[in-house]
């Protein structure tokens, strides 16, 4: 039972460390990579140099490092952390405080539903690689997810600021509205593996469709996932859906917050552009199976078998659920360059005219032909 | 053991977050005791093992209902709101009711008239069968008129608040 | 009476009046260096040719006189055309050093020419130089002979006006120039005059040099404190540009014509009088000589009054203005059944042209209003038994504060009166109110409020209402015209004056409601 | 860049572009949102390409960032661009204003702070005491250039990089501005933006 415990905290730990740090890395490549697509260097000042004649060796190994803009993001947290932490005058000072956290703490939370390996045995135990191992994992995602709007309502009702507060209620209405698509998108999914346990979705993509196609969600979903994408890419609220809080030309709902809470509001937004990422691998493009990696080892439609050992197996597995994750980090992040923001007339328009009735109109279709397919 | 001190937990923190929600004159306040409320009664709906109990109950109270609230509260003046005077002469009555109710409840419980862990939806069962299932099983067999009956009325609640909102369609 | 038509206009003037008077008649002005009214007429500049038909020649309009049937054109184009060609002479050895002139900005060179002038000059021949650009040629006077164009202004006024002879033209032709005559200084008493007399920048004032560019000021007409003549002057303020002249807001004071007081002149002693608005001023209110807030003095000098009752008194200089003095006679000897008097004036020099022994400017208001004159404050407070003072202006009150319980001073200036009160207010100058002085021939005259009072001052009459209010008695004045009002209404020699009928001209006492000004 | 097929609109004679309807495919917006990031992901590749060749030292004629590195590398001014200002001085050293606060009356930011006394040479009259320029307030319009009637004042000197960790500190003084030195010759100016800009 405490091994138990304890393997789980671990797992926890493990899992949380690689959100934070690719959250965190997130910063660094919003810039660069922006920078590079925009034909600009981007962040190459922050940085020091060491004076004293013991450390001075180390300068040529500081200069790529300061020259790749690496020391930007600790700047920046510096600058962050460093500042007054205010709260606004006639604001809701205690509300001011805690949103910040709850939108960061349901932020996190989802990820426990996610699983980023498939079993690990070790010393004679089972180890499934995922924080909880629900078997409705997906519905509690969506829970954390609907939690998350209790940050935003109370950082624009608690600042005392009607642009914060318009901002909140912006942002409410957009994540709920994206919320009900994302759902009905992923009710197909659901139909297709037959189970909401987010680990049995993916154990479900490891199979084979026609004796060749892995039986991602994107193949047998190509809709939906186009869907969910889209209604996901709505619910982190960035461009082209950033109109709760628009950088520089959109006042939004955490205009009034400023260092540590201000802070949490930008991670929380990378934090949850990670989840996004890691619901679509999980969902839509095989979690953490790796086309033709079994138990076993490979093996390929065409009959060859390569043997791979079980510890190796797993970390294939959990390479290629992160290298799925970034890549669609990097995905979001170019989308994030590419697109201009939507009024929001039309957003709304997209989320309820259009989204919703294609996506209901996809769970009817994947219905048919399931039946369809269980009636031949 | 554990699971008895996580049940006294969830129930006296539940029954906490109530009271405190009926209490607080601060209308945003008492939405989000209310809130705390419905967290706590899930992590009693995942003591019995109905993980998609607890789950929808946050997902679809906390993050639907609730939210729906708020905006109303929102829209309000809260601070002007709290200087209202909130105890009505109605309150007594209210508060009686309130009492009536209570003992009802409570001796109807104490009779033991409902099955409680001894009825059909027991925690091996779930865990056999799958939350989702039987909840479905049910809900689409012997529930079905009723549920058939409640998505009708919020459907015509749906149409009703379309066509108040929106007099000239 | 010769009846003359100018530029299609028909006017009747006195026999012997000259052209440029007829047309000032008619609101017509002719361009002019070298005459002035106040002085002989030399005909020199040659700018004011006019037009008179029937004559072949143009006719200098400062010397011809009108005649019956004249008919004289003043702006044709003749006259443009000779207007330019006399500036375009004038201009021939000009050194068009504006942008260090101080006249710039007023200059009669620079507006007739930007009038009348020629765009280009056809002379390319070098300027004559003189032996020295600028020179002192007396204690406040520069004179820089490149820029004069020889009107000969200054030397007529010093040998008509002053009949001190102290300027010549000397030498000839175009190394013609203003000359001290030998052994002599221009330190008259009105040597200031010849810098407003003169139409370009050859004469300066030293005073004024280079401390600010004349557009930087603003003109405010008021009256001169300098002696009891009351002398029409302007007050010449910098408003918005404190970094000049460390901060000092009046920059001078220039005449302005009043033929009844003044005429055009006043003297140097005057002129240089404007230093000590903003120099040493009381900036703050003390009680026993502790900085304290201007409420708390009026509370404890108002607190000394009450505990006095009657027998209070006040004593007001002959500087302050016939508001302030009014208010202290209905305060004190009205309201309080106190007495109210005045001190006697300071005596200085005197001469047969505008300087008057009387150094205060407003002693027969103080006459008029008090009535009572006290040349001995301790015996006249002793006499009267009056147990405490409040004393208005400055004044040597020597030996007064053992005789009294209280004494509250409303001072300007640190002085014999500050260091001697036990309540000390800080009052406003003339410059900082709006008012009227009466001068010595009993003409009453506006005052305009140039600059506000100094930081940490209040205006004197603010300061005798706030007391009034906290004694019990408070009167109904907003604003400065109010007390001038009351006061017109109450003594019979100010009946039917107001602030708003004095005019620029001022009025005689006992003339009753003045005639509008006439023209200009 | 890569050219992007873009349906042609028409020019209207204001200027504008007027575009027809859009096809389906064009409404359906996903195709075109892909597009976009198609673009978006050459752009990266192809800069992140050069990046690395220059690197290891190849293809250093094709550029990777079009940004000015701005302390090291000085972005071309045209030599007429109005800079900080600087006082001339004359043969003798002595500044040529004569304090006739011409550019002080002018200056819309009132941001010219003169005071004037006498010059011991009488033919100069008048010299500066005191002569501040409060950058902090300066709009840069250059008119005190264009009043001055002895060209005293010049805004040539191609400083830009303006800064101070005062409101004080922004108070250029008479020395500071007799210090401030003329950029280079305009070929040496011209030389910098060919060099910059390739």
């Amino acid at each position: 039972m405490w091994m138990d415990l304890a393997i789980k905290a671990g797992l926890a730990v493990v899992m949380m460390l690689i959100v934070i740090n690719i959250a965190g890395i997130h910063s660094w490549v919003e810039r660069k990579q922006s920078a590079v697509i925009q034909d600009r260097w981007g962040a190459n000042r922050a940085g020091f140099t060491l004076n004293s004649p013991l450390w001075r060796w180390l300068n040529p190994l500081l200069r790529p490092i300061i020259y790749l803009g690496l020391f930007q993001p600790i700047a920046d947290l510096l600058k962050l952390v460093a500042k007054e932490n205010w709260s606004p005058v006639g604001g809701m000072k205690w509300l001011h405080a805690v949103a910040p956290f709850l939108y960061l703490l349901f932020a996190f939370a989802g990820f426990a539903a996610i699983p980023f390996g498939d079993t690990l045995h070790v010393a004679g135990r089972d180890i499934a690689l995922q924080v909880a191992s629900l078997n409705v994992g997906f519905v509690f995602i969506f829970a954390m997810a609907g939690l998350g709007v209790y940050g935003i309502v109370l950082s624009g009702v608690s600042s005392n600021n009607n642009y914060a507060f318009l901002g909140a209620v912006r942002g409410v209405s957009q994540m709920i509205s994206y919320e009900v698509t994302l759902g009905a998108t992923v009710i197909g999914i659901v139909m297709v593996y037959g189970s909401l346990d987010m680990q049995e979705i993916v154990r479900g993509q490891g199979a084979l469709l026609w004796g060749w196609l892995p039986k991602w969600g994107v193949f047998v979903q190509p809709l939906g996932c186009i869907l969910f994408f889209t209604a996901a890419l709505a619910e982190t609220k960035r461009i082209p859906f950033d109109l709760p809080e628009g950088e520089s030309e959109i006042i939004g709902y955490f205009t009034e917050y400023s260092g540590t809470k201000f802070g949490m509001f930008l991670l929380a937004d990378f934090v949850e552009t990670v989840m996004v990422a890691a619901l679509t691998t999980t969902l839509f493009f095989g979690g953490w199976q790796f086309p033709y990696l079994q138990a076993s080892g490979f093996v390929f439609p065409w009959g060859a078998e390569v043997a791979v050992g079980h510890y190796a197996v797993v970390a294939i597995q959990v390479v290629s659920f992160l290298v799925k994750v970034i890549a669609f980090c990097w995905l979001l992040m170019t989308i994030r360059w590419t697109l201009p923001r939507f009024r929001y007339d039309q957003l709304m328009d997209l989320g309820w005219k259009r989204m919703l009735p294609v996506s209901l109109a996809n769970i009817a279709l994947t219905g048919l032909v399931i039946l369809l397919i269980e009636a031949l | 053991m554990a699971e008895h001190l996580f049940f006294l937990y969830f129930a006296v923190a539940a029954l906490g977050c109530g009271a405190a929600m009926v209490t607080r004159s601060n209308l945003l306040h008492a939405a989000l005791w209310m809130l705390a409320f419905f967290v706590h009664m899930a992590g009693i709906f995942l003591l019995l093992n109905a993980e998609f109990i607890a789950a929808l109950q946050v997902m679809v109270y906390a993050g639907a209902i609730l939210i729906l609230y708020l905006f109303v509260i929102m829209l309000l003046d809260v601070r002007e709101l709290a200087k209202v005077r909130q105890r009505h002469a109605s309150a007594t009555v209210a508060s009686l009711i309130a009492g009536v109710m209570g003992a009802i409840l409570v001796v109807t419980l104490a009779r033991g008239t409902f099955a409680g862990t001894h009825g059909s939806a027991t925690a091996a069962l779930l865990a056999s069968q799958g939350n989702v299932e039987s909840v479905a099983g049910v809900l689409f067999t012997t529930y079905l008129l009723p549920f058939e009956v409640a998505s009708l009325i919020l459907l015509v609640a749906m149409v009703g608040a379309i066509l108040l909102a929106k007099r000239r369609l | 009476m010769p009846k003359l038509t100018i530029d299609g206009r028909e006017v009747e003037v006195a026999p012997g009046t000259t052209l440029i008077e007829a047309a000032r008649r008619l609101a017509i002005h002719i361009p002019h260096y070298c005459y002035h009214r106040g002085l002989s007429i030399a005909g020199n500049c040659r700018m004011c040719l006019v037009e008179v038909e029937g004559v072949p020649k143009m006719m200098i309009a400062c010397h011809t006189q009108a005649a019956d049937g004249m008919v004289v054109h003043t702006d044709n184009d003749k006259c443009r055309e000779y207007r330019a060609a006399i500036l375009e002479f004038i201009l021939v050895n000009h050194p068009l050093d504006c942008p260090v002139c101080d006249q710039a900005g007023e200059c009669k060179l620079q507006n007739y020419y930007m009038e009348h002038g020629t765009a280009g000059s056809r002379v390319d021949e070098d300027k004559v130089k003189k032996r020295a650009k600028a020179k002192q040629i007396g204690p406040n006077i520069m004179l820089d002979s490149e820029r004069c164009i020889l009107c000969s202004r200054c030397v007529r006024f010093t040998d008509e006006i002053t009949h001190t002879h102290e300027l010549g033209i000397t030498e000839r032709a175009d190394h013609s120039e203003i000359t001290l005559a030998p052994g002599a200084w221009l330190d008259n008493r009105y040597a200031g005059c010849v810098v407003d007399l003169c139409p370009v920048g050859a004469l300066t004032d030293r005073d004024f040099r280079f401390k600010c560019r004349v557009w930087y000021l603003t003109a405010v007409d008021s009256i001169c404190t300098g002696c009891a003549r009351g002398c029409n002057i302007t007050i010449h303020v910098n408003r918005d540009r404190p970094h000049k002249a460390g901060g000092t807001r009046v920059m001078r004071y220039k005449p302005r014509e009043n033929p009844a007081v003044n005429q055009w002149w006043m003297c140097d002693a005057g002129r240089y009088s404007y230093k000590q608005i903003d120099h040493e001023r009381v900036d703050s209110a003390a009680v026993d000589g502790r900085p304290v807030a201007v409420e708390q003095a009026l509370d404890a000098s108002a607190a000394a009054l009450k505990r006095a009752a009657a027998a209070v008194a006040v004593l007001c200089a002959t500087t302050a203005t016939n508001e302030e003095l009014f208010l202290a006679r209905a305060l004190f000897a009205g309201a309080l059944g106190g007495h109210a008097a005045y001190l006697a004036p300071p005596q200085g020099e005197q001469d047969d042209l505008l300087l008057l022994a009387d150094q205060s400017p407003n002693t027969r208001g103080a006459q008029e209003i008090l009535g009572t004159e006290v040349r001995d404050p301790v015996g006249w407070v002793k006499a009267h038994g009056v147990k405490a003072v409040v004393v208005v202006g400055e004044a040597d009150l020597t030996g007064l504060k053992a005789e009294v319980d209280h004494l509250t001073v409303i001072a300007t200036h640190p002085g014999k009166a500050a260091a001697q009160a036990h309540v000390l207010l800080p009052g406003s100058v003339h410059a900082e109110v709006e008012g009227t002085f009466t001068n010595h021939a009993g003409r009453v005259q506006r005052l305009r409020v140039a600059v506000p009072p100094i930081r940490g001052a209040v205006e004197t009459w603010r300061l005798l209402l706030e007391l009034a209010g906290r004694l019990g008695h408070p009167f109904d004045f907003a604003f400065e015209d109010d007390i001038f009002a009351a006061l017109a209404s109450q003594l019979a020699p100010f009946a039917g004056l107001s602030h708003d009928n004095l005019g620029r001209r001022g009025a005689l006492l006992g003339s009753g409601a003045p005639q509008p000004t006439e023209v200009v | 860049m890569e050219a992007v097929a873009r349906k042609p609109g028409t020019v209207t004679p204001a200027g504008g572009v007027k575009r027809g309807p859009l096809t389906f495919w064009e409404r359906v917006y996903v195709v075109e949102a892909a597009r976009g990031v198609w673009i978006t992901t050459v752009h990266f590749f192809r800069n992140m390409g050069y990046h690395f060749l220059h690197l290891v030292g190849l293809a250093k004629g094709r550029q990777a960032a079009v940004t000015v590195q701005y302390p090291e590398e000085r972005r071309y001014l045209p030599p007429r661009s109005r800079t900080r200002h600087r006082i001339v001085r004359r043969d003798d050293g002595s500044p040529r204003c004569v304090g006739c606060m011409m550019c002080e009356t002018i200056c819309p930011a009132r941001c010219i702070y003169i005071v004037a006394e006498e010059d011991p040479d009488p033919n100069i009259e008048k010299r500066p005491k005191r002569f501040d320029i409060d950058l902090g307030m300066c709009v840069f319009c250059g008119f005190c250039v264009e009043a001055c009637p002895e060209d005293a004042i010049r805004m040539d000197t191609q400083m830009v990089d303006l800064a101070a960790y005062s409101r004080r500190g922004m108070i250029l003084t008479l020395d500071q501005l007799l210090a401030g030195e003329p950029a280079g010759p305009v070929e040496s100016i011209n030389a910098l933006g060919e060099r910059v800009h390739g």
